[in-house]
């Protein structure tokens, strides 16, 4: 019985609206960070940054974001790509066309861009629901990707459309190293991570989940549909904006509005749905899924020496994934994060069953 | 208008018999018609609710109550009458504007946030209360870390009273429906309304947890003076504890009084109670 | 005028392929409440099972007939597709009853996934083609009334009018019969349904072989046009418009979204798209259902959203 | 791998939209290698190569590149535009050349600038100069295109959209109409493009798509009626993927040859025996001389070549390190005794680099389709320099502005 | 209990929620051919797990059942699908309504009769639900939603109706009914009993009607059996009179005395 909330006795409201009110949770968050900000940089790979990590941070970071709108405020988009193509293209102009602006406050004027799109394309959400709503969000990315395609001032009137940044630095300190790229890139995602856990559960967050659960029910104890969605979509399209700043400048470094095609829009939001609606923990879970999984799934007929050609093997990795996204939904239909959650309730039970 | 003199008077000389003071008209609903497509749900109805007083609506299914509700907290516009709130007259209005100037409710079927735990449905209640910003919540420290405290201060007190402390953190969609519907009154109370809607809280308890229900209810009228409009089909709850009964029968209101003089009403009997009761 | 003209049936016949693929999505949503992002992927396998059957059949059998060949893939592709919805009730659907809508949607997620290895495995992934004989070439008409006459596309014509046959009895089937009944009733209510005897498995197994049929011959028709090959399955996304502008659960609705997204898309290309540059027809028919939306959330046809307290 | 082998690695799409387009150019590639093995590797040094899947995705691709890059990567083709323009920011860091034959930024010819990314034999702009020429010629003259309408029908994308500034200031030049026409990815839904075609009946249209676009183009071509004749593709709408689907009815459509193809050179009929007959060929035997397969083929020679090129600088029989073959790349010299030596005697042209000149040559030829095979025709054509080099020029200085990098000088060329 | 003409006859049954919540603790109960059964108890009881777990559509709620067994006519039942009992005539009708929201009252009957074949039958059983419930003819071409709560609960049992059951399974039935269709329910209850032969297992809150229409009734409390008996002989105990009747020895108390009697008892302890 190594995880037990018994005998921790809460003895003022501020020390049970912690994040972490459950000791135990709080000693593994630690360690958690103590390992990605100081073990991973001693010992991890480029390879492992540079493939694997930043990409993962980067896209937890937009799946974070997402999920404030989907599984937090029950808005589902798939224009996701869109805002964080706004996001790249407004922090990349920004940046180029004014001396001297700071990356940091490119990369929050990209946000920023983006959530006035973000609200622009929110606004239907005040009349169309579901699915309905899913798909006009498309409208939001198609336009997008017509845009920075065909609007050559976007693109700084590069002749191919194409746009790349160089020469990052922070505090005049070069993000140019996987491991400083990697570090920023955490320190972003640990910073919006807070931001949003803060948010969900504070009168913010209740009155998108509200909004979520039963909208009719939330505007009768007086919450304003329309402020409610409005911030949802706002919040949420500036921590993807932020995030596409962070795909574009410290990912990619050069990029074309391929980058934040539809397929990526699709991607967060199996992220986002895989992980755990509504919950922050879920955006990471669900990243880690749907980016290092088929990673790690490519590269295991290589460890076994099992000779299979490159085709062959795609493909394997196509059905397998398949698979265990469906072996997922079925074991918890809610998620990893559900799973996790269970799996800690499960332990706190234990040894006894039930 | 006029008629309806007589039965202020005794229902104010019954309230002072409990202990009460029923004070003026606070909801004077005037004429009120409403229909959806070729339905009439309500037709023509007039009635009024006094400052401090309970006031059971009661019905056949399908007699329009609920909707009767929903004309008051602004989730149905109704085609024809006047609602006039505090003496002002309403013209359209959005449910959260309702909610602003004092009026909370329960809902028929469940309409809690099933995502969300009972502490957090609850302080979804004090919603309106809360100012801090979305920046200052995203920080989460001074203001907005202070005002939520403050606030979970109240919300507790709602949840003493309402004895449901020991499931403060479960999720509302496991908890069995009984415990559901409390939850949902410690949702509306937790506005501190001055009216409150019920719509059958009752529904789908035995008796001893319609006597828990009763019993929250007439404190919260009691203690903190919280006007009800109550609908519920339990006539022993209906008789025992309102002061006025308005009832409705295929959306036209058919009779309005005290209970007694409800329960001896010969439409009443015939459209509703049934054979005596 | 006559250019006008053959904007709008060129319009006219693309909607109709778009209906076709739209119908699929209508078909599963409609009946069990499951969007289904494997439509796509369902298109493609079905095609690629049509092409790589009408190709090997004869090379098995040593026979040279076409049409035979033709027919003879279709039934074993068909029979595939049964085999496949069968398949995804008993692993997956089965399994997840009463979930909520974008639970089963990642689900068939999974399946496209799936979907996607295997075909690719089974039939390869080069470039196929489906030749059952659709005309190629095109027809001039009213050469008298219009300089130059008027262009028709055979084949889209053809196409058009097959999906309009089969978008017409799908309709009829689900309005008029039990089975249809209870195919709206899983799709309201999975757990009630089952309740009163409605055999979910069962009514799965049928939608989604409908389904698969509808993929089948949607596949059969693009293949024939584009050429069996992965992209195949992006064409889904152009019937998304589609399928919410003529309203999810809403077969007609198909095809009269298929109808003002193909005209809506092809005359604003051709007489807007020049003052935008061009290339605005896929985020033009976007924003067109988006249009029809604000107007009508639930889509022409759709079932209204039921929000009561 | 062994120490002492040089490392390829080969970033390909043999899954996706893209699959029947990337599978011969990464069997191509493949081959290739083997080939060079079974010959006794460059100067008895082998090649391990290990291939990693992209599906035509840049994140995949970056990944790739990651994954493989640790393995001393010599040189690699991304094989994609977008992957292109990710990887040309990381290649001066990790120091291992990018060649991007035929595609790619057109600027990267400029090896000033763009040190590490070799557009060897031909850019966009190369390409759609000598598509502009070869029109000049049928007509009779650069000259008589006077009033002329030409139509661009595009994959709307960079890839898409690299050509137009060299077509615009042809247009300029010799007065004729340039018609653009961009086709949403993947190109599926041409319907409206090939309407407005008919309408404006342009007198040539050019082609430029990639992947389904391409059929999908011609399909369109046929069922408005326009005449194949008068259409003209760049290298990359013209491989047999592109034309077979469409079979008898897609005859008479031109596209550049940016390589050779069929099985009667001597390097082929080698490769047919040595890595086909030992059972050890990467696809199946009749895709071997296909268009693509050729192309993925030439750009392992180059690599090869420049490995060797690389070798007589800093050591025979040695494994070359990226910068090495940096350094190969750039003072490649293909000339016509090599090209016999390679088994492609008059099939390529010499192939030349600098340090300014990261292109090496830009002769291309012209083939038709004529319903069932790509017939070459004999013409070589050569991008006009003064027209393409301005270009050129000014797109890298402006690249270099926004990257704040400084041209190479005369010294660092040396090196 | 006279057990020769068992027709439903549930063993020890356990069920577990989401794999953690341990819901039934061991229930025991038995439907004999004919008769009405009613299951009491609080919120949370386990009452309408009890049903889910005969009707077997604890699946889609994430339950199962974990031990004890379950027979029909002496066959154990605990593998088929909620259709092959329906088949079997066991129908439920699940608490809270659950009409097909889209669907009009007709067509919510008319799925009820998806087991059904014939059309004559069809027809007749559509009419005897509507004999049986006026109001939902009156109300036969809206959708099920837009309706009140009352009639969607009439067409809820009616759809359970047209599958011709031999037992029905009903999860608070009185639930949000106007006391005069409460009587009216149970008084079709009863005919359905008397006169076809149907036979009942109910799970009721309210104990009063439960009790006056029911031959045997379990009183369920915490997902253990706590007593059990006549229906008679419940409604003559003490204790039931006191919790779940709400009545102490002078009659029923009022629901406004109630509160004073209990908040003095909450100031004692
Ligand atoms: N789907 C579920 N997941 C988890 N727990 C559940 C679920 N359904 C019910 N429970 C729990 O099982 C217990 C028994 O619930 P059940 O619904 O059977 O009670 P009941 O007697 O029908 O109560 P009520 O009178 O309120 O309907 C409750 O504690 C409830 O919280
Ligand atoms: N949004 C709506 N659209 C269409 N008809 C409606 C709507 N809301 C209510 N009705 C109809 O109005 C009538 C009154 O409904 P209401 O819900 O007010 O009844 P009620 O008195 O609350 O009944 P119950 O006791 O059964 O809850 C019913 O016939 C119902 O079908
Ligand atoms: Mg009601
Ligand atoms: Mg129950």
């Amino acid at each position: 019985m190594l995880y037990r909330e018994n005998g921790q006795f809460k003895t003022s409201y501020a020390a049970d609206q912690q994040i972490f009110p459950i000791a135990q949770d709080r000693i593994a968050i630690g360690l958690v960070l103590l390992v990605a900000f100081v073990v991973m940089p001693l010992a991890g790979s480029e390879y492992l940054f540079r493939a694997v990590l930043i990409p993962f941070m980067i896209l937890a970071l937009a799946a974070l974001g997402l999920n404030i709108l989907v599984g937090y405020c029950g808005q589902i988009s798939l224009g996701t790509g869109a805002f964080m193509a706004v996001g790249a293209y407004a922090a990349y102009n920004f940046l180029v066309r004014i001396d001297g602006m700071p990356l940091i406050v490119a990369m929050l004027l990209g946000g920023l861009s983006a959530t006035v799109v973000g609200v622009l394309f929110g606004i239907p959400s005040l009349r169309i629901k579901g699915l309905y709503l899913a798909v006009a969000t498309l409208a939001a990315q198609f336009f997008t990707d017509w845009a920075f395609l065909r609007v050559s001032w976007f693109t700084n009137n590069s002749t191919s459309g194409s746009v790349s940044v160089a020469g990052l630095n922070v505090f005049g300190l070069p993000i140019e190293s996987p491991v400083a790229k990697y570090l920023f890139c955490l320190t972003v995602v640990c910073v919006f991570a807070l931001a949003a856990k803060n948010l969900t559960r504070s009168a913010t967050g209740r009155q998108w989940m509200a909004i979520r659960d039963m909208d009719v029910a939330a505007a009768v104890i007086g919450i304003r549909p329309v402020y409610a969605k409005l911030t949802a979509f706002a919040v949420s399209s500036f921590i993807v904006g932020v995030a596409g700043v962070l795909w574009a400048f410290v990912h990619l470094g050069a990029w074309e509005p391929a980058a934040f095609s539809i397929d990526r829009s699709f991607q967060l939001l199996f992220m986002v749905i895989i992980g755990g609606l509504g919950s922050i923990m879920g955006a990471f879970f669900g990243a880690a899924f749907i980016v290092v999984l088929p990673i790690i799934l490519d590269q295991v007929p290589h460890w076994f020496g099992i000779p299979l050609s490159t085709a062959t093997t795609s493909h394997l990795v196509h059905m397998i994934f398949g698979a265990l996204i469906v072996f997922f939904l079925i074991a918890e239909p809610h998620g990893l994060a559900k799973l996790w959650s269970i799996g800690k309730q499960k332990l706190r039970l234990w040894p006894f069953p039930h | 208008m006029m008629n309806d003199m007589p039965q202020a008077v005794q229902a104010q000389e019954q309230a002072q018999g409990n202990g009460r003071r029923i004070g003026d008209v606070v909801l004077d609903l005037q004429n009120i018609s409403l229909s959806f497509g070729g339905v009439k749900a309500l037709t023509n109805i007039s009635f009024n609710v006094r400052e401090h007083e309970i006031r059971s609506i009661i019905g056949p299914n399908g007699a329009g109550k609920s909707s009767m509700l929903n004309v008051i907290n602004g989730v149905y516009h109704p085609q024809e009458g006047r609602i006039l709130f505090r003496g002002e007259e309403r013209r359209k209005m959005e449910p959260h504007r309702a909610a602003a100037q004092g009026i909370a409710r329960t809902f028929q079927n469940i309409a809690l946030f099933k995502g969300m735990s009972v502490l957090d449905n609850i302080m979804t209640g004090r919603n309106l209360k809360m100012k801090s910003g979305l920046l200052a919540n995203a920080l989460y420290w001074g203001r907005a870390q202070r005002e939520e405290i403050e606030h979970r201060v109240k919300v507790e007190e709602v949840i003493d009273f309402l004895e449901i402390q020991d499931i403060r953190k479960t999720p509302v969609g496991a908890l069995p429906y009984g415990l559901q519907k409390r939850v949902e009154l410690g949702r509306a109370l937790a506005a501190e309304p001055s009216l409150l809607l019920l719509d059958e809280p009752m529904a789908g308890m035995n008796v001893e947890e319609k006597q828990d229900m009763c019993r929250f209810i007439l404190d919260v009228n009691d203690q903190f003076g919280t006007t009800i409009v109550l609908i519920e089909h339990d006539m022993g709850v209906v008789m025992d504890i309102s002061d006025r009964v308005v009832v409705l029968d295929y959306g036209k209101k058919i009779g309005d009084g005290v209970p007694e003089e409800v329960r001896a009403n010969e439409d009443v009997i015939r459209a509703y109670l049934g054979t005596s009761h | 005028m006559g250019f006008f003209l053959e904007t709008l049936f060129g319009g006219l016949m693309a909607g109709m392929l778009y209906s076709l693929i739209a119908l699929g999505f209508v078909l599963i949503y409609k009946a069990s409440g499951v969007f289904n992002f494997a439509q796509g992927a369902m298109v493609l396998f079905a095609a690629l099972a049509m092409a790589r059957f009408a190709e090997w059949i004869p090379k098995w059998l040593g026979f040279d007939n076409l049409v035979v060949a033709n027919l003879l893939a279709f039934v074993v592709a068909m029979a595939l597709m049964v085999v496949l919805a069968w398949l995804i009730e008993r692993l997956c659907l089965s399994r997840l009853v009463n979930q909520e809508g974008i639970t089963l949607l990642m689900a068939t997620l999974g399946i496209s996934y799936f979907l996607d290895g295997l075909g690719q495995t089974l039939f390869g992934n080069d470039i196929y083609s489906i030749n059952v004989g659709m005309p190629k070439d095109p027809a001039m008409i009213l050469e008298g009334t219009f300089e130059g006459g008027l262009l028709i596309s055979k084949e889209d014509l053809v196409a058009a009018l097959i999906s309009a046959a089969l978008v017409l009895a799908l309709a009829l089937f689900f309005q008029k019969t039990a089975t249809g009944r209870a195919l709206r009733a899983v799709a309201d209510d999975h757990q009630a349904a089952q309740s009163i005897g409605i055999p979910l498995n069962r009514i799965w197994v049928i939608v989604w072989s409908v389904a698969g049929f509808a993929a089948l011959v949607a596949g059969i028709i693009w293949g024939s046009k584009l050429g069996v090959q992965f992209s195949l399955s992006l064409v889904a996304l152009k019937a998304l418009p589609v399928v919410i502008l003529g309203g999810l659960t809403s077969v007609p609705g198909a095809i009269l979204g298929g109808l003002i997204i193909g005209v809506g898309e092809k005359l604003s290309e051709i007489y807007l798209g020049s003052f935008f540059g061009g290339g605005i027809e896929i985020w033009f028919a976007y924003v067109l259902a988006l249009g029809f939306l604000l107007v009508r959330p639930q889509g022409l046809f759709g079932e209204k959203i039921i929000d009561r307290v | 791998q062994q120490a002492n082998e040089q490392f390829f690695p080969l970033l390909v799409y043999r899954t996706g939209a893209y699959a029947p387009n990337g599978t011969p150019w990464a069997n191509g590639k493949q081959d290739y290698v083997k080939y060079i093995n079974a010959t006794g590797g460059i100067n008895g040094v082998k090649i391990a190569w290990e291939e990693c899947e992209t599906g035509y995705a840049t994140d995949k691709g970056v990944e790739c590149y990651e994954r493989l890059k640790s393995k001393k990567s010599t040189v690699i083709d991304p094989q994609a535009t977008g992957i292109t323009f990710a990887l040309t920011d990381k290649a001066p860091v990790d120091k291992i050349p990018l060649i991007t034959l035929g595609y790619g930024l057109a600027a990267s010819q400029d090896g000033g600038v763009f040190k590490w990314n070799f557009p060897l034999m031909g850019s966009y702009w190369t390409a759609a100069d000598i598509l502009i020429q070869h029109l000049g010629k049928k007509e009779g003259g650069l000259d008589k295109l006077k009033g002329k309408k030409i139509a661009l029908v595009y994959h709307d994308s960079p890839f898409g959209k690299e050509p137009i500034p060299l077509l615009q200031k042809r247009a300029q030049m010799h007065g004729f109409e340039l018609v653009l026409l961009p086709v949403t990815a993947p190109g599926v839904e041409q319907k409206a493009t090939w309407l407005q075609v008919r309408q404006q009946r342009p007198d040539y249209t050019l082609l430029w798509g990639w992947g389904v676009m391409n059929s999908t183009a011609l399909k369109e071509a046929v069922a408005t009626g326009y005449p194949r004749e008068k259409l003209f593709g760049v290298w990359w709408s013209g491989a047999e993927p592109d034309v077979k689907d469409v079979g008898a009815n897609a005859k008479g459509y031109s596209a550049l040859a940016l390589n050779p193809h069929g099985t009667d050179s001597p390097l082929i009929k080698d490769i047919l025996k040595k890595v086909h007959d030992a059972g050890n060929g990467s696809g199946p035997r009749d895709e071997v001389g296909s268009v693509l397969y050729m192309r993925g083929l030439l750009i392992q020679m180059l690599a090869t070549e420049a490995v060797r090129t690389a070798q007589e600088k800093f050591g025979k029989g040695k494994v070359m390190t990226g910068e090495q073959v940096r350094w190969g790349l750039e003072n490649l010299n293909v000339d016509e005794k090599r090209i016999g030596e390679l088994g492609l005697a008059g099939l390529i042209r010499p192939i030349k680099t600098s340090c300014t000149d990261h292109m090496g040559s830009s002769a291309a030829r012209i083939h038709s389709w004529d319903g069932t095979t790509w017939k070459m025709q004999a013409d070589w054509y050569e991008a006009d320099k003064s027209v393409v080099d301005p270009l050129v020029k000014e797109a890298a200085d402006k690249y270099a502005t926004d990257k704040q990098i400084k041209r190479r000088d005369a010294s660092d060329c040396a090196a | 209990m006279n057990t020769s003409n068992l027709l439903l006859n549930v063993n020890g049954i356990e069920v577990i929620y989401n794999h953690v919540a341990l819901v039934l603790k061991g229930v025991s109960l038995q439907v004999p051919e004919g008769r009405i059964v009613a299951i009491l108890g609080g919120n949370g009881a386990g009452k309408t797990t009890t049903l889910r777990a005969v009707s077997n559509l604890l699946k889609g709620e994430r339950g199962e059942v974990t031990k004890g067994t379950i027979e029909l006519d002496g066959e154990r039942v605990e593998s088929l699908s909620p259709s092959d009992l329906v088949r079997r005539g066991v129908v439920q009708v699940m608490e809270g309504r659950h009409c097909f929201a889209h669907l009009t009252i007709e067509e919510n009957l008319l799925a009820g009769s998806y087991t059904r074949k014939d059309k004559g039958e069809i027809a007749a059983n559509l009419d005897k639900v509507y004999t049986y419930f006026p109001r939902l003819k009156t109300r036969r071409t809206s959708q099920a939603a837009y309706t009140s709560g009352g009639e969607q609960q009439m067409c809820a049992i009616g759809r359970a109706l047209m599958s011709n059951p031999r037992m029905v399974l009903l999860d608070e039935p009185s639930m949000g009914l106007a006391p005069q269709i409460v009587e009216e329910v149970f008084e079709i209850v009863k005919d359905l009993n008397v006169k076809e032969k149907v036979s009942f297992l109910l799970a009721e809150q309210n104990t009063m009607v439960a009790l006056r229409y029911s031959d045997f009734g379990y009183i369920v409390e915490n997902g253990r059996i706590v007593m059990e008996g006549e229906a008679k002989s419940l409604a003559d105990n003490e204790d039931v009179k006191e919790f779940y009747l709400g009545l102490s020895g002078e009659g029923r108390k009022s629901f406004r005395d109630v509160k004073h009697y209990r908040r003095r008892k909450r100031w004692l302890s």
